[in-house]
C-alpha cells in the first residue's frame, strides 16, 4: 500500500492465453467421456458433498479447462466419491474416475 | 552303471534343483521375515499346533489333489491333479524304489529321478517287477494331464472354459520344460528298458519296439540328457514364472491355517499369494467385465503384482462383485488384494472433510441410514418410512437431510484415511442417538456399517434383514400375489456379506419367487458396481442387459432387489419392472391399511 | 410481495434498467469491476430478478452492489436493453434508505462520501473544490496539484478563472442565493433526508460497534471506515 | 484494419449538433483540475468561430458525483438539472453546451427518462416549482462541448497553425484517443459515431492531420468509478483500470492521448505518476509518461495558442516532449510562473518521470 | 386445368412448390431477380446433419426446375402488382405482365449484415468473418488462413449474432446458426487439426433429432470446447491478432483470448426483397418483418391476403429441410385453393 494508501489490484479475468493444461490433458487422455460434460449441473444438484458445504462437482470441470489447480485442489478434496454424480450424468461422464484421476494428475504434477 | 554316458549328464538337473531350492527357500524366509511381530507369533504359535497337521492335509488336498478345481471343472482338476499328485507320487515311489534298490536310505538325490538309467535289468531288489510297472503307470496317470494340458492349449474350449491366461516368457520355458519332462522321461525309460532290459509293463515292450529301429546307443544318453536339461530349465524357470505356485501354495495354506491376515497395506503376505497364484484362468471366465471386452481380471492383477506393472486402468477397472474370490481354487483374496494395492497407488491423494464437524442428532430407538444412492431411488426412502409409520417404530432419519456418505466408496477407490473420517463422524452421531439398532437400505452402506465402524451394543441391519425381523414379529401384514419375481441378490449383500436367505424368506409372503441358474453365490452383478472407477457407462450397460436377459428367460413378472444401486442399474436397462424388497413390502400396507392413510400421507410427504 | 420488492418497482430506474435478463454474460465480459473485485453484474441482476425478497436483503447487506464504478458500459452491450448500472443505483439507494449500507466494508463508506461529496454540493455549489483535494490525502496527484493547492489564486488567475470571486467563471463563488436554492431542491426532492439517513444509520452502527465519541461524534468510526476495518 | 468500416458506422451515427447560441454548463472536476480548457472552449467558439455562448454565474453542479456515489437521490439530480434548465428558459436559451461528461451522460439520462416516463417530467416539474417557484423547458439541443469542436474541426483546421505532425519524422503523431463512458456508452445515438467507435474525438485528430491509434482496450473505463476514487482505500480499483489501457495501448507508442471526459483526463494523467511511483513503470517514450491533453488543449495547440495559457503545467505528465514534435514554440521559464508572471515556487520534480 | 401460378423468388422454396405444382399440371411462372436460381444454396458447402454436400440439393433443384409447366424469368423484378377478379396481375421490371390466379411468395431470407454488430468489428477488423463468408471459403477450398496468409492457431466461433439481440432489433432465434456453428467447428478441425476451437454460446440450441449428436461429436471427437457466455467485444492487436471478451458465465468471471480467427454466426432477417413484395403485395409482415401467417398451427403457408400464400425463410427462419418440407406444403395449399376456388 505504501504512501498511497491503496495497491495495483489483480485481474481476476481468465486469461486463455497463459493457461497451463498439462492436467487438462492428462484427465482428458484417460477419461475421454470427459470431454462431452455439457455444465449442466445435474452432478451439483445431487452432490451429497455439497448437499453439506459450497462444493460444486460442475466447477471442476470449469476449474481444470480454465487450469485453475489451486482452486481445483480445494474443491476436489472435499468429494466423497459417492457416485451420486456419476449416476444422474446425462451423457454419462465417468466423474468418480475423473475426480481420481485429478487427484492423481495434481501429486503427478506438482512433483514434475 | 550305464558305461555309455558320463553321470555328468545329471547336472542340468542338479543345478536346476539346487537353484530352485535357495530361490524358494530364501523367498520363504524373506516372507517370513516381512511379516508382523503379530503374525510371527501367529505362526510360531500354530508350528505346534494342529493347524500344522491340518496345512499340511489341505495342502495335499489342494496341492496335490487339486479338490477345489475338481468341484468347479472335473476336467481341469483332472489335468491339475494327474500333473501334480501323478509326479508327486512318481516321486515318493521313486525314493521307496531307490530304497529298495539301495537297501539304505542313503543314495543320491538324482538316483530316484534317473533310476532306470542307472539299473541294469539283470541286477536284482526286491519288488522290482512291481515298482518297474507302477512307475510305468504312475508315468502313464502324469502323462494323460500333460495330453490334456496339450489340448487345452488348443481347444480351451474341451475345458468348458471360455478365457486362458496370456503367457509370458519365463512361463513359456516353464511350461515347454514341463511338457517334455514326462515324454522325455517315457522315452528315455523306453530307450534304457530296450537296452538294459530293467523296464516295467509300459517301457519294456516299448524299449523292445524301439530296439527294432532305433540305434539305442545313441537315442538313449541324448534322451536322458534332455529328459535332464527339461528338469533343469524347468527348475530354473519354476520361481520365474507361475509354476512358483506349487511351493508358494503351500507355504500359503500354512500362513493362513496360522490366521495371518491381509492388512490395509500390502506386505509380504500379499505376495505369498500373489505367488500362490497358479493362473489357472477359473477367475476369468466367472468374470462379467468379459462381456464388455475388458482384461483386467483378478489373474492379471496378480501377474501384474508380481512384474511390477500394475497400472490403475487395470487396478480400477474391477466390479469387486466378488465372483472370483469365491471361486478361486487356490482361495486366494483377491478382493482384499485389490483394495491393498487401491490403498497403495492412492497414498498421496488430498481429501479434505473438515467440514463435516457436528451434525444433529435425535434420540431414537432406531436409526435409519438410506444412504446416497437410496436418495437417489427415493420410492425405497418413501417405503421404508412407511414402514416404520406402520410399525410405530421410534427412528431417527440420520440422513434425511444433511449426512455424510457412508465412507465405503472411499474405501473401494483405496481412501482409507479419508474414509475413516466420514465413518468417525458418522459414528459419533449414531452413538449419540443411543440407539439399539442401525438400519440401513444400501448393502454398500451395510458393510462397512459392519466391518468398519465401531459400533459396540448397536445391532446393524440391512433392510431386508431387518422387514423380515419385524414380518417375524408380526409387525408387516402379508399379502402373497399371484406375482412371480426373481430375486437379484446384491453382490454386497450376498457374496459380500453372506445374507442370502432372509431376503428370501421375507419375499415368500408377497410373491413367488423363481429359481433361477445363476442365485446366491453365483448371482451375477447387476454391473452397477461403485468399486469400478475406470468403466465406461456403456460398458456397464452391456453387463446390465446380459445379466437382465438371463433373468427374462425365465418370465417373471418383476424383479425384486435389495439395493438401491443395482434397482437403479437394472432400472435402466429399461426391460422389466424393478422393486426393492421394501417397495414389496410397503405394497402390503397402503392396500391393508386405509384407515392409516392419512398418517401415510404424512410420512410421504416428509419423504419427499 | 416485500418492502424492498416495493421500493425497487416504485423506482424508475429499476424499470429501466431491468426488463428481462438472459443471463448471457456480456455485461461481465466488459465490466471493470467484475474484472478486479469478486463481482459478477449478471449475477447481481439474476439474483434481483428472482424476487427473493430474502435474496436481495442479502445483496443490499452485501460489499456486492458497491463494487460497480458506474461506467455504464453494460448498457451499451445487453441484447436485451437491460442496465445493470442503473439497477445497482436503485439498490444502493435503497440499502441506504432501509440502513443495510452498514452492514457492509464498501457500504458503510457511504459516511465517507456524503461528508466529503455530499456537504460540499451544499457548502460550495460544486462536487469537487480544491479545499477538498488535500494532498495528503490525495498522494497520487502528485507534486503537480500539490502546487496547484498551495498556490490556487494565482494559478487559476493565470488559467483564465475566477477563483472564489462573484460572477461567472472557473470556480467562481457560487453565491448565498444559489446555494439557498440548492438546498431548497435538497429539502424538497429528498436529498437531505438521505443525507440524513446516511448519518443517522451511520451513528447507529457506530454505537452499536461502540465507537461513538463521548460528544456523539463517530470520528472513531469514520477512521475504520476509512480504512476498511472490521466493525 | 479497414478504414472503410467505420466510416459507414459514423455515417450512420451523425447526431444533431446546435450551430449557435449555446448554454454552457461548467464542470466541478474541469474546474479543479483544467480549468484553462474551458477558457479555452469559450474564446474559440467566440473568438475563432464568432459563436454565441452564455457562462451563467448562476448555474452550480449537476451533483452528478454526488449521484453517481448514491448520495445524491435521483429526484434531486432531476430537480438540480431542471434548476438549470429554467436558468437557460430564463436566459433565452435553447441550446446546452456541456463541460463535463458525467453532466452530459446525466442530461442524456434524465430528458431520456422524461421520454419515457411523461410522469417523472411531471413530478420534476412540481418539485422545482415547490422548491424554488421556477419553471423550465427541455432545452431543444443537448451538446457536450466535444461535439460542438468536433462539428467545427473544419473551421478549425482552416485557422490551424501547427498540424498534428512529428515534425521531426514528418510522420502525422500517433494519437490514443479516450472517450468517456457516459458519452456515449448509455445513448450510442447521442454520441457521434456511437458507442463502439466513436468519432468525436479521432474526427478531430484525423482533421488535424494526426493518426488515431486503434488500441485493444479502447473502449474500457479509465477507472475513475466514482466512490472507487472517492475513498482512497478503493482506488486500487480506479488505478488497475488505468493500467489496463495503458498496458494496451503501449506496443503503439502513441504520442499523446486525448480525452473527452475531465475524470479521464484527470486520472490517465495522474495514474501514470503513481504507477511510475509504485511500480517503477512508465509506458511513453524514453521513461516518461504519455502526455495526456483535453480536446480544447488539443484544439489551443493546433491554433497556436500558448502551452502555458492552456493550462498543460498543470498535468503531471510534461507535455513538453510533444510540443518539441510538433514544433510549437514555448518558454520554459514560464511554465510555471503565477498570475502576472509572479514566481510562485515550481513543483517539486517527480523523480519517478525525469 | 389451365391455372396460372406466379412464384416469386426461385431460391429452394420457390421452385419445390412450382415443381410440384406443375407435376399437377398448373403453369407456373417463377420470377427470379438474380441471373440463377436456386438461392443461397450455391454459397453452401456441406448442409447439417448429414453434411451432404448442397450441390446435390441444387442438382435436385435444377432438375424440379425443368419441370414441364415451368418457365424460369431470371433477372426480374416485380415492379407492380394488381388485383384483377380472378386473381393477380404481376409486372416485371421487364415489362411482362403475368396474370396469376394464385401468387407464391417465396423470397426467401438475408444474412443478417454483421456489421450492425458494430463491437464485434466485421469489416473493420482483419480477421472477423461470417459463417457465410466461412461457407464459402470451405465451398472455394482455399487453405483457410488469416488475411496475412498464417495458419490459425486458435479460432472462436461466436453464436447469436444478429439473433436474440433487441439492440440490432432482432429479438428471435434463427434456428440454424447453432447447429452451424457447430458443423463449421467440426469441419474446420478437421481441415486444420491443430488449430483450437472455441464456440462462445448462450445455449445451444441443438433442436433436430440428430443436432445434438453433432455437439457431442463436436466435444469428443474435434476436440472442440464450448464456453457458454455471449460475446461483449472483439478488438485488434497490434499484430492483427483479435482479443475477444467475454463472461465465463459458469465461473462467473471475465474472459479474454486471442484468437487468430472470429467467425459470426450470423443469424436470419427478412430480406429486402421478401419487405418489397410484401409491401407491393399488400400483405401483413409480423413484428419481425417476415410475411405474417395467420396461424402459426393451422396456416403455415397462408398470408393476409387470399390467394397469396407463402414458401419458405421469408415467414420464418428455417433450416433447407424445413424449407423444403415448408414449400410442399405451400404447394399442396394452392393446389386446394385453386380447386376450391
Amino acid at each position: 500500500m505504501g504512501k498511497f494508501g491503496f495497491s495495483v489490484m489483480e485481474t481476476r479475468t481468465v486469461n486463455f492465453g497463459e493457461l497451463d493444461n498439462r492436467l487438462l490433458g492428462y484427465v482428458l487422455e484417460n477419461e475421454a467421456s470427459f470431454l462431452t460434460c455439457i455444465s449442466c449441473g445435474g452432478c451439483t444438484a445431487t452432490c451429497s458433498a455439497g448437499n453439506l458445504i459450497d462444493f460444486n462437482v460442475r466447477k471442476i470441470n470449469l476449474f481444470l479447462r480454465r487450469c485453475d489447480i489451486e482452486s481445483l485442489a480445494r474443491e476436489i478434496d472435499k468429494c466423497m466419491l459417492c457416485g451420486k454424480c456419476t449416476l444422474v450424468c446425462p451423457r454419462d461422464i465417468n466423474i468418480r474416475n475423473v475426480v481420481m484421476l485429478i487427484k492423481k494428475g495434481i501429486v503427478k504434477f506438482r512433483n514434475e | 552303471m550305464n558305461k555309455l554316458l558320463p553321470e555328468i549328464f545329471i547336472w542340468p538337473f542338479i543345478i536346476g534343483l539346487a537353484y530352485f531350492s535357495i530361490i524358494v527357500l530364501y523367498r520363504f524366509v524373506r516372507w517370513t521375515l516381512g511379516l508382523s511381530k503379530i503374525d510371527k507369533i501367529r505362526i510360531w504359535k500354530g508350528l505346534r499346533s494342529r493347524k500344522t497337521l491340518d496345512s499340511a492335509i489341505e495342502a495335499f488336498r489342494e496341492g496335490l489333489l487339486h479338490r477345489k478345481i475338481f468341484r468347479t471343472n472335473p476336467v481341469l482338476g483332472y489335468m491339475h491333479m494327474s500333473l501334480a499328485f501323478g509326479w508327486f507320487l512318481l516321486i515318493v515311489f521313486g525314493h521307496f524304489e531307490a530304497v529298495a534298490y539301495k537297501g539304505s536310505l542313503s543314495f543320491p538325490v538324482y538316483l530316484p529321478i534317473f533310476f532306470r538309467f542307472f539299473v541294469d535289468g539283470i541286477e536284482t531288489y526286491p519288488f522290482m517287477h512291481f515298482f518297474a510297472s507302477l512307475m510305468d503307470l504312475l508315468l502313464l496317470f502324469v502323462l494323460s494331464g500333460v495330453s490334456l494340458a496339450y489340448y487345452k492349449r488348443f481347444n480351451k474350449k474341451l475345458f468348458g472354459m471360455k478365457k486362458a491366461t496370456r503367457l509370458k516368457s519365463g512361463d513359456r520355458i516353464a511350461l515347454t520344460a514341463l511338457w517334455l519332462i514326462f515324454p522325455l522321461r517315457l522315452l528315455a525309460e523306453s530307450f534304457s528298458a530296450g537296452q538294459l532290459k530293467n523296464g516295467g509293463i509300459i517301457t519294456q515292450p516299448l524299449g523292445n519296439l524301439f530296439s527294432l529301429f532305433v540305434p539305442l546307443e545313441l537315442t538313449t544318453p541324448v534322451t536322458w540328457l534332455a529328459y535332464s536339461f527339461a528338469l533343469g530349465f524347468f527348475f530354473v524357470s519354476l520361481p520365474n514364472s507361475r509354476y512358483m505356485h506349487i511351493p508358494a501354495e503351500v507355504f500359503f495354506i500354512f500362513l493362513r491355517n496360522y490366521s495371518v491376515r491381509l492388512k490395509k497395506r500390502v506386505n509380504t503376505y500379499s505376495l505369498v499369494q500373489v505367488f500362490s497364484c497358479s493362473r489357472c484362468g477359473i477367475c476369468l471366465d466367472t468374470c462379467q467385465l468379459n462381456l464388455a471386452n475388458i482384461h483386467t481380471q483378478s489373474v492379471y492383477v496378480l501377474k501384474n503384482i508380481r512384474n511390477k506393472n500394475l497400472t490403475d486402468e487395470v487396478l480400477f477397472n474391477c466390479l469387486l462383485c466378488g465372483k472370483c474370490q469365491q471361486v478361486c481354487p487356490v482361495g486366494i483374496e483377491l478382493i482384499d488384494l485389490r483394495i491393498t494395492q487401491r490403498i497403495e497407488s492412492t497414498l498421496q491423494y488430498n481429501s479434505s472433510y473438515s467440514y463435516l464437524a457436528g451434525g444433529e442428532v435425535k434420540q431414537a430407538d432406531v436409526v435409519y441410514f438410506a444412504g446416497c444412492m437410496t436418495h437417489l431411488t427415493p420410492s425405497i426412502k418413501k417405503s421404508m418410512l412407511q414402514i416404520f409409520a406402520y410399525s410405530g417404530v421410534d427412528y431417527w432419519f440420520m440422513d434425511e437431510h444433511k449426512a455424510p456418505c457412508c465412507g465405503r466408496p472411499l474405501m473401494q477407490a483405496g481412501q482409507y484415511d479419508a474414509a475413516a473420517v466420514l465413518i468417525e463422524n458418522n459414528q459419533q452421531k449414531i452413538l449419540a442417538s443411543g440407539a439399539k439398532k442401525l438400519v440401513v437400505s444400501c448393502p454398500i452402506c451395510y458393510k462397512v456399517f459392519i466391518e468398519d465402524y465401531n459400533l459396540p451394543d448397536i445391532k446393524v441391519q440391512h433392510h431386508s434383514e431387518y422387514l423380515f425381523e419385524l414380518m417375524q414379529m408380526g409387525s408387516l401384514p402379508k399379502r402373497l400375489t399371484s406375482e412371480k419375481s426373481i430375486y437379484h441378490d446384491p453382490c454386497e449383500l450376498g457374496r459380500g456379506s453372506g445374507i442370502y436367505d432372509k431376503p428370501r424368506k421375507l419375499l415368500s409372503n408377497y410373491t413367488s419367487l423363481i429359481p433361477i441358474m445363476n442365485e446366491k453365490e453365483k448371482s451375477l452383478c447387476c454391473g452397477g458396481s461403485l468399486s469400478n472407477i475406470k468403466i465406461q457407462m456403456s460398458e456397464r450397460d452391456i453387463i446390465t442387459n446380459n445379466a437382465l436377459d438371463e433373468y427374462l428367460q425365465y418370465s417373471p413378472d418383476s424383479l425384486i432387489t435389495s439395493c438401491p444401486l443395482c434397482k437403479k442399474t437394472f432400472a435402466r436397462g429399461n426391460k422389466i419392472m424393478v422393486k426393492d424388497i421394501s417397495e414389496v413390502v410397503a405394497a402390503s400396507i397402503v392396500q391393508k391399511n386405509k384407515s392409516n392413510a392419512c398418517a401415510d400421507k404424512k410420512v410421504l410427504e416428509q419423504a419427499l | 410481495m416485500g418492502i424492498v420488492l416495493d421500493l425497487l418497482k416504485q423506482d424508475v430506474r429499476f424499470h429501466e434498467g431491468l426488463k428481462a435478463c438472459m443471463n448471457c454474460g456480456v455485461c461481465t465480459a466488459i465490466c471493470p469491476a467484475a474484472e478486479f473485485y469478486d463481482y459478477d453484474p449478471r449475477m447481481l441482476v439474476s439474483i434481483v430478478q428472482s424476487n427473493d425478497e430474502e435474496a436481495i436483503i442479502e445483496l443490499l447487506k452485501s460489499d456486492t452492489i458497491w463494487y460497480c464504478g458506474q461506467c455504464m458500459s453494460c448498457k451499451t452491450r445487453c441484447p436485451r436493453n437491460n442496465c445493470p448500472g442503473l439497477v445497482i443505483n436503485v439498490l444502493r439507494k435503497i440499502s441506504q434508505e432501509l440502513g443495510y449500507f452498514t452492514e457492509s466494508v464498501k457500504g458503510r463508506q457511504q459516511i465517507l462520501i456524503k461528508r466529503n461529496i455530499g456537504d460540499t454540493i451544499l457548502k460550495t455549489g460544486y462536487c469537487i473544490h480544491p479545499s477538498i483535494v488535500k494532498p495528503e490525502l490525495h498522494p497520487e496527484q502528485g507534486p503537480v496539484w500539490e502546487w496547484v493547492y498551495n498556490n490556487p489564486n494565482d494559478v487559476y488567475e493565470r488559467m483564465g478563472g475566477n477563483f472564489d470571486k462573484e460572477g461567472a467563471g472557473t470556480l467562481r463563488k457560487i453565491n448565498n442565493e444559489v446555494l439557498g436554492e440548492l438546498k431548497a431542491i435538497f429539502e424538497v426532492t429528498g436529498g437531505t433526508l438521505l443525507f440524513d439517513k446516511i448519518e443517522k444509520f451511520s451513528a447507529m452502527k457506530a454505537r452499536e460497534a461502540g465507537l461513538e465519541g463521548t460528544d456523539g461524534n463517530i470520528d472513531k468510526y469514520i477512521e475504520k471506515v476509512n480504512a476498511e476495518d472490521k466493525i | 484494419m479497414k478504414a472503410e468500416g467505420k466510416r459507414n458506422i459514423w455515417r450512420e451515427y451523425q447526431k444533431e449538433i446546435a450551430c449557435d447560441h449555446f448554454y454552457y454548463q461548467r464542470s466541478c472536476i474541469r474546474q479543479n483540475f483544467f480549468p484553462a480548457s474551458e477558457k479555452t472552449f469559450l474564446k474559440i467558439l467566440r473568438d475563432e468561430l464568432g459563436k454565441d455562448i452564455y457562462d451563467d454565474p448562476l448555474h452550480t453542479t449537476c451533483t452528478g458525483i454526488g449521484y453517481h456515489t448514491d448520495v445524491v437521490p435521483f429526484d434531486t439530480i432531476q430537480a438540480v438539472v431542471a434548476r438549470h434548465f429554467a436558468l437557460m428558459t430564463e436566459a433565452g436559451y435553447k441550446n446546452m453546451a456541456i463541460s463535463c461528461v458525467t453532466s452530459f451522460g446525466i442530461y442524456s439520462e434524465i430528458t431520456e427518462t422524461w421520454k419515457e416516463f411523461p410522469e417523472e417530467l411531471e413530478k420534476v416539474r412540481k418539485s422545482l416549482k415547490k422548491a424554488i417557484g421556477k419553471e423550465f423547458e427541455v432545452p431543444a439541443n443537448i451538446a457536450h462541448a466535444s461535439d460542438i469542436i468536433y462539428k467545427f474541426k473544419g473551421e478549425i483546421a482552416e485557422k490551424q497553425q501547427f498540424e498534428l505532425i512529428n515534425k521531426q519524422t514528418g510522420k502525422p503523431l500517433k494519437i490514443v484517443e479516450h472517450i468517456g463512458c457516459h458519452y456515449s456508452k448509455m445513448f450510442p445515438s447521442k454520441g457521434v459515431g456511437g458507442a463502439e467507435f466513436p468519432h468525436v474525438l479521432s474526427g478531430m485528430i484525423e482533421e488535424w492531420g494526426g493518426e488515431v491509434v486503434d488500441y485493444p482496450e479502447r473502449r474500457h473505463c479509465c477507472g475513475f468509478g466514482f466512490r472507487q476514487y472517492m475513498v482512497q482505500s478503493n482506488r486500487g480499483y480506479s488505478l488497475s483500470n488505468s493500467k489496463k489501457k495503458f498496458e494496451s495501448m503501449e506496443p503503439y507508442m502513441p504520442d499523446a492521448i486525448v480525452a473527452n471526459c475531465p475524470g479521464c483526463n484527470m486520472f490517465l494523467d495522474k495514474w501514470q505518476y503513481t504507477l511510475a511511483e509504485m511500480q517503477g513503470k512508465t509506458y511513453g517514450q524514453n521513461g516518461k509518461g504519455i502526455p495526456v491533453l483535453t480536446y480544447e488543449e488539443l484544439a489551443g495547440l493546433v491554433l497556436g495558442y500558448n502551452p502555458w495559457d492552456l493550462g498543460l503545467q498543470m498535468h503531471q505528465i510534461d507535455c513538453e516532449p510533444l510540443l518539441d514534435k510538433m514544433k510549437v514554440p514555448y518558454n520554459p521559464e514560464d511554465k510555471y510562473l503565477g498570475a502576472n508572471k509572479k514566481y510562485i515556487g515550481r513543483p517539486e520534480v517527480a523523480a519517478c518521470l525525469a | 386445368m389451365g391455372k396460372s401460378i406466379v412464384t416469386i423468388g426461385g431460391g429452394i422454396a420457390g421452385i419445390e412448390a412450382s415443381g410440384i405444382l406443375a407435376e399437377l399440371g398448373y403453369a407456373v411462372s417463377v420470377i427470379e431477380k438474380e441471373p440463377d436460381f436456386g438461392g443461397k444454396l450455391k454459397n453452401w458447402d456441406h448442409l447439417f446433419p448429414n453434411m451432404r454436400k448442397a450441390e446435390e440439393i441444387e442438382d435436385y433443384l435444377s432438375r424440379k426446375g425443368k419441370t414441364p409447366g415451368i418457365t424460369l424469368f431470371p433477372n426480374t423484378t416485380i415492379a407492380s402488382f394488381e388485383n384483377i377478379k380472378s386473381g393477380f396481375v404481376l409486372k416485371s421490371n421487364h415489362g411482362v405482365s403475368y396474370s396469376a390466379h394464385a401468387v407464391i411468395v417465396a423470397t426467401g431470407f438475408e444474412v443478417f449484415s454483421a456489421e450492425r454488430k458494430e463491437e464485434y468489428g466485421y469489416k473493420i477488423y482483419d480477421n472477423v468473418i461470417t459463417s457465410a463468408d466461412l461457407e464459402k471459403r470451405l465451398k472455394s477450398g482455399t487453405p483457410l488462413t488469416t488475411l496475412a496468409g498464417k495458419t490459425p492457431q486458435r479460432i472462436a466461433f461466436i453464436h447469436c449474432v444478429g439473433s436474440r439481440d433487441a439492440k440490432v432489433g432482432n429479438t428471435y432465434c434463427s434456428k440454424v446458426c447453432c447447429v452451424t456453428g457447430v458443423k463449421q467447428a467440426i469441419e474446420v478441425n478437421k481441415l486444420l487439426p491443430a488449430t483450437q476451437i472455441f464456440n462462445f454460446y448462450m445455449d445451444l440450441r441443438m433442436h433436430g433429432l440428430e443436432h445434438e449428436e453433432i455437439y457431442k461429436t463436436a466435444q469428443e471427437k474435434h476436440n472442440i470446447q464450448f464456453i457458454r457466455g455471449r460475446l461483449s467485444e472483439v478488438s485488434e492487436n497490434i499484430d492483427h491478432s483479435l482479443l475477444i471478451k467475454a463472461e465465463d458465465t459458469l465461473s462467473g468471471r471475465p474472459l479474454k483470448m486471442n484468437v487468430d480467427l472470429v467467425v459470426l454466426l450470423v443469424g436470419m432477417e427478412p430480406g429486402v426483397g421478401t419487405t418489397a413484395i410484401g409491401k407491393a403485395c399488400n400483405i401483413e409482415f409480423n413484428q419481425y418483418g417476415y410475411l405474417k401467417i395467420p396461424d402459426v398451427h393451422l396456416a403455415g403457408n397462408l398470408t393476409s391476403r387470399k390467394g397469396i400464400f407463402v414458401a419458405g425463410s421469408c415467414s420464418c427462419p428455417m433450416s433447407v429441410k424445413d424449407t423444403i418440407e415448408h414449400a410442399r406444403s405451400a404447394a399442396f395449399e394452392v393446389h386446394r385453393y385453386l380447386i376450391e376456388n
